[in-house]
């Protein structure tokens, strides 16, 4: 299989901060590659740091062939990668339909096509349509951000802990929706919830006090329970 | 009666005159979080230019017009030499916003000269109808429509357009703009070269309504704006057009019934606002 | 402990210097420019002690030091150009810049910085447009000529009143920022929630400083008329917050010597670039100049020359220490 | 025994989402809890509707039987609750001395004294130096802060705490982005302070094994509710919090996978 994404020794400083001290892994084209470790280790600044948000000071980040390590975070996203950040960022005072359409980077029928084929997966939006953002429950808005990154079509998507703080009912329904993205596109996952990681996972990267750690087979991961306990704190 | 419709016709023309320096200052805050200290000097450049203009075409509208491009290319200037360094710093922002002013008013005097110009009013809309016993002066109104006409249309640009969406939603979050995919930086130079623009319309049609210009006009006004700009709530629009309003009102009435409070008048509004509703009264969600 | 008095050693040897300078160097205009230096420097200090100290932007300063010199030029004309009536007017104008800048302050400091700035701005516009009105008082922008007091009207004397005001000052200053309270205004700078975390209401601390350099601000603009003899609305003008901006910038924010030495720098500029305007009017037109000078200093030069030079020092002295400290390792 | 701390079904809401949702609690005095759940559980939150941060939109906070609800964080800092920041929050341009030093200044009401030199408080001085060489730090007290590393910046957050003489410590994830040789460290100064018994302590932390033998009680957080509260051995026991906390309620189902 291909490899879509390569990040090679990436070094990021937040401030005066040096958070990431080293981070590497690959992403097969079409495979779910997770990355895990504790808090503060450094999973959500590894995405920012692809995104362009928090530039990488050293090392590489190559997608597609093409080196992105000092592109502009929007030329980044034109290159088809969707983000789904930690915190949703979804547009306060915008409607549902608005947060999606700043997304769409066109209109036309293709383009709504795509949005009707992305509200299927989300039924709920369509519910709330000409809600505001700033009012929906937390799983809304987790399906509102994830919808907003897949309303283009995607080759990549980033997807930062979207089980976070959500009830397990809403959990599954987001599980099946990332089970139906998979299927189209490649997905680099940051997720605590080591259940739902194992489950979706095709390969895990380990990252722990902004280094990599290891790397491997999802499958392997979840019989290694020395591994886990060290570093998820779990088994 | 008649004197009542005069004074708020008075009001509303300089309220409109306000709104368009405070609505592009308004704009600029809400989306890139930055108080343009040289606002003031976009909008007497604008007056200079449309003096300047009217006076070699004898054409209004072309002087209008030059105003407005004179005012996007030094808003063009302002964002890339004047902001882009500071951008995200708060105190040197402020700081160098300022100075930049002061610079720009002082190269009026050197292109124009240090005095005071004259300027008038077009033949076509000079004079004044009467309608009854109320003298209502051509021009004034023609102010009013203009600032109505330029609040529907940006109102209409902010909430019915893609590029009024993404202004709307880098408001809110700016990074998550970007990393759909817009190129934000862009839209800024296009927020602040539209702002300026609007400031300087504002100047252009200032002229021939006080009918002299000076270098320090804009400094005058951007104290008017900013005022507006705490009343009505940083970054908010229509808030800007309320608070101009009113402000205008509040000045044209009390300048003839109480004029030793006129000038006293905007100040309690100002602290009223400040001491019961800080963020004004068109507060945006943040 | 010995350092500190080397220190104070240097700094009294320095103020003799200029207290002997007229009495050895007998040059009119050399005096007069540097009275103009040392209330500029009073002006720039207590502006330093808003940005450099606490780190918020007032745009208001030129409101202060009018409300100085109006206190005085008004009472000076109105009741008998005496002494008494000069030192009375000086606190008149303290307190009145003192009561203005708390309210502004009590008002505006809970909010962003921005609306600081943005609300000085404003109120020392009304100030200033205040003071053109009211002609029965000011005479608008023609301003009026006074009789200074009589003791006064040799120069010297005034020069040396001026500088011992400096002196003062910069004790007084000093004293403030090295206290407790002072230590509390840098953290504020700092790191304002952290400094609430600790238990300290900033908001508070943020209007005594507001007030103290209110006050300094209107003692400068008290001397100011005195040395000029005359007053108009120009010393409310923006022009002259911009000054104290940019001697405190160029000098050096957060040090106190800073703004004298960026005093010295402007009005010494000032004073070159008038002759220059003789030959080449261009010059007339020096906000342009400074403005620009003071553009590229706050991107480029933020830290001003005794800001740098001081960390260029301290810089040395940190290389010095620690090559002791690895000698002593070593042995 | 009256609880130093109690919540009464203390609640907020963000928009449609409920961060902390009916908690109550009571933490007796000189105790040692720590609070745990899975990342965006409402922990922070939780601290920061103690500490006064945050307003909640229902519900009480009583220390000391005094209903502190209303009241402003800088305020409830003077009445003894000292709190450490997830993020590393100190004055970055001053030496680590003078970070500790103001805290001291605080504690010891100095608030508004401005014609004394600060030298002249030389017990500040000698007291500060006195909690840096509690916490290991002494060697730096004249760096700059932001020269520290990251682990000592945390040491340095811990020494302003000690500082305050804060009857009651929330500390927010004290080891959080520490190298691994530094935790160690962390760890034997917050044991330091527990065994001294002086202390309500309240520690928010994710690496559990590093809490089981620090705590007396834990309690546990879970979408905004509070899961379980008890005994170390309780909470070890406590199958509810074994599938939220660790496996996202699904254990059942991964073990069939395998």
């Amino acid at each position: 299989m291909t490899i879509l994404l390569e990040i090679n020794d990436i070094h990021t400083y937040i401030e005066q901060y040096h958070i990431l001290q080293g981070v590497s892994f690959q992403a097969k084209k079409g495979e779910v590659s997770v990355l895990l470790g504790r808090n503060g280790a450094g999973k959500t600044t590894t995405l920012r740091t692809i995104m362009g948000l928090n530039p990488a000071s050293k090392g590489e980040i190559i997608f597609n062939g093409v080196d992105i390590t000092k592109k502009p975070t929007y030329e980044i996203a034109n290159m088809k990668i969707g983000y789904v950040p930690e915190d949703q960022a979804i547009f306060n005072g915008l409607t549902v339909e608005e947060n999606l359409r700043v997304a769409m980077r066109k209109e036309d029928e293709a383009a709504m096509e795509r949005q009707e084929y992305v509200l299927n997966l989300f039924p709920d939006l369509k519910k709330f349509w000409k809600k505001d953002g700033g009012y929906l429950s937390g799983g809304q808005k987790q399906m509102l951000a994830m919808a907003r990154a897949f309303v283009n079509e995607a080759e990549l998507l980033l997807i930062d802990e979207p089980s976070k703080g959500l009830a397990p009912i809403i959990v599954e329904k987001v599980m099946e929706a990332l089970v139906e993205m998979k299927k189209e596109t490649t997905i680099v996952l940051v997720e605590q919830n080591f259940y739902m990681a194992s489950q979706i996972g095709d390969t895990y990267t380990l990252i722990d006090d902004g280094k990599t750690i290891q790397s491997g087979l999802m499958s392997e991961l979840i019989h290694d329970n020395e591994l886990q306990h060290r570093y998820l704190g779990i088994g | 009666m008649e004197l009542l419709i005069n004074l708020t016709i008075n009001g509303l023309s300089t309220g409109m005159l306000i709104f368009l320096l405070a609505s592009g200052l308004t704009l600029i805050f809400g989306l890139m979080h930055v108080l343009n200290f040289a606002h003031g000097g976009l909008f007497a450049w604008g007056a200079y230019a449309g003096v300047w203009f009217y006076s070699i075409t004898s054409s209004f509208t072309v002087a209008l017009i030059g105003a407005i491009i004179v005012g996007a290319l030094l808003g063009f200037i302002t964002e890339r030499l004047i902001i882009r360094p500071v951008y995200g710093d708060v105190v040197p922002q402020i700081l160098i916003t300022l100075g930049f002013m002061l610079v720009i008013s002082e190269m009026l005097k050197v292109v124009w000269g240090p005095n005071q110009i004259a300027a008038t009013v077009p033949p076509a809309l000079s004079g004044s109808w009467e309608i009854g016993d109320v003298l209502i002066i051509k021009y004034r109104l023609f102010i009013i429509l203009m600032g109505f006409l330029v609040f529907g249309i940006f109102y209409y640009i902010l909430k019915r357009t893609k590029i009024g969406l993404i202004v709307r939603a880098g408001v809110i979050n700016n990074e998550m703009v970007q990393a759909l995919g817009i190129n934000i930086k862009r839209v800024f130079l296009l927020v602040f070269m539209t702002g300026a623009a609007l400031a300087a319309l504002g100047g252009a049609l200032m002229a021939p309504y006080s009918g002299v210009i000076y270098a320090e006009m804009g400094m005058d006004f951007a104290i008017l704006a900013f005022i507006v700009v705490v009343i009505g709530g940083m970054g908010s629009f229509p808030g800007s057009l309320f608070a101009a309003i009113l402000v205008g009102l509040a000045g044209s009435y009390m300048a003839y019934y109480v004029p030793d409070l006129s000038l006293a008048v905007n100040m309690i509004i100002m602290v009223l606002v400040l001491i019961f509703r800080p963020q004004g009264l068109f507060a945006v969600k943040g | 402990m010995g350092k500190i008095n080397l220190k104070s050693v240097y700094f009294w040897l320095i103020v003799l210097v200029f207290v002997l300078f007229p009495f050895v160097i007998d040059s009119r205009p050399m005096t007069i420019l540097l009275t103009q230096i040392f209330i500029f420097a009073i002006l720039a200090m207590s502006y330093d002690i808003l940005l450099g100290y606490t780190g918020i932007v007032s745009f208001g300063h030129a409101m202060f030091f009018g409300f100085g010199a109006y206190a005085t030029s008004v009472m000076l004309k109105n009741i008998d150009s005496s002494l008494t009536v000069f030192f009375l007017s000086i606190i008149v104008g303290m307190v009145i810049a003192g009561i203005v800048s708390f309210l502004i302050g009590l008002l505006t400091l809970r909010l962003q910085s921005h609306f600081f700035a943005m609300f000085t701005l404003a109120v020392s516009g009304l100030f200033l447009v205040l003071a053109e009105k009211w002609r029965s008082l000011t005479q608008g922008n023609d301003g009026f000529t006074f009789r200074a007091p009589e003791i006064f009207s040799d120069r010297i004397n005034f020069y040396l009143f001026v500088l011992f005001c400096l002196v003062l000052v910069f004790l007084l200053l000093r004293l403030f920022v090295n206290s407790p309270f002072g230590k509390v205004l840098i953290a504020v700078k700092e790191n304002e929630t952290r400094t609430k975390a600790l238990g300290y209401k900033t908001i508070y601390y943020k209007v005594v400083s507001s007030v103290v350099a209110g006050v300094a601000a209107s003692l400068a603009g008290s001397l100011y008329v005195v040395s000029l003899r005359f007053v108009n609305t120009s010393m409310m003008a923006i022009d002259v917050t911009l000054n104290a901006l940019l001697m405190t910038i160029i000098g050096g924010v957060g040090t106190l010597v800073g703004p004298i030495v960026g005093a010295a720098i402007i009005e010494l500029a000032k004073h070159n670039l008038s002759i220059l305007a003789k030959t080449y009017p261009i010059f007339e037109r020096w906000i342009i100049f400074f403005g620009i000078i003071y553009i590229l200093a706050v991107i480029f030069f933020p830290k001003g020359v005794v800001g740098t030079l001081k960390e260029k020092w301290e810089g040395r002295k940190m290389v010095r220490q620690q090559a002791m400290k690895q000698k002593e390792d070593a042995a | 025994m009256e609880p130093v701390i109690k919540t009464d079904n203390l609640t907020i809401r963000f928009g449609g989402q409920i961060a902390v949702d009916h908690v109550s609690c009571e933490i007796p005095e000189k105790h040692f809890k720590s609070i745990i759940g899975p990342n965006g559980a409402g922990k922070t939150t939780f601290f920061n509707l103690l500490s006064g941060e945050l307003k909640p939109t229902e519900g009480e906070v009583y220390l000391k039987g005094e209903r502190i609800t209303h009241l402003s964080s800088i305020e409830r800092a003077r009445k003894g609750l000292g709190r450490s920041f997830q993020i590393t929050n100190v004055f970055p341009n001053l030496t680590v001395l003078e970070n500790v030093r103001l805290a001291i200044q605080s504690r010891e009401k100095i608030y508004f004294q401005m014609l004394r030199y600060f030298t002249s408080y030389k017990h500040l001085i000698e007291e500060a130096e006195h909690i840096l060489e509690q916490v290991l730090l002494i060697d730096k007290k004249d760096a700059i802060a932001s020269q520290l590393t990251h682990g000592e910046k945390r040491k340095l957050e811990i020494a302003m705490l000690l500082a305050l003489d804060s009857e009651i410590l929330l500390l927010d994830e004290p080891t959080a982005g520490m190298s691994l040789e530094e935790v160690p460290i962390i760890l034997d100064v917050i044991r330091n302070i527990k065994e001294k018994g002086e202390k309500t302590i309240l520690l928010i932390e994710h690496k559990m094994d590093l809490i089981l033998d620090l705590s007396d009680s834990i309690m546990v957080l879970f979408n905004g509710q509070l899961l379980a509260d008890g005994t170390p051995e309780e909470i070890m026991r406590n199958e509810l919090v074994e599938s939220a906390y660790l496996g996202g309620m699904y254990n059942d189902d991964l073990a069939g996978n395998q």
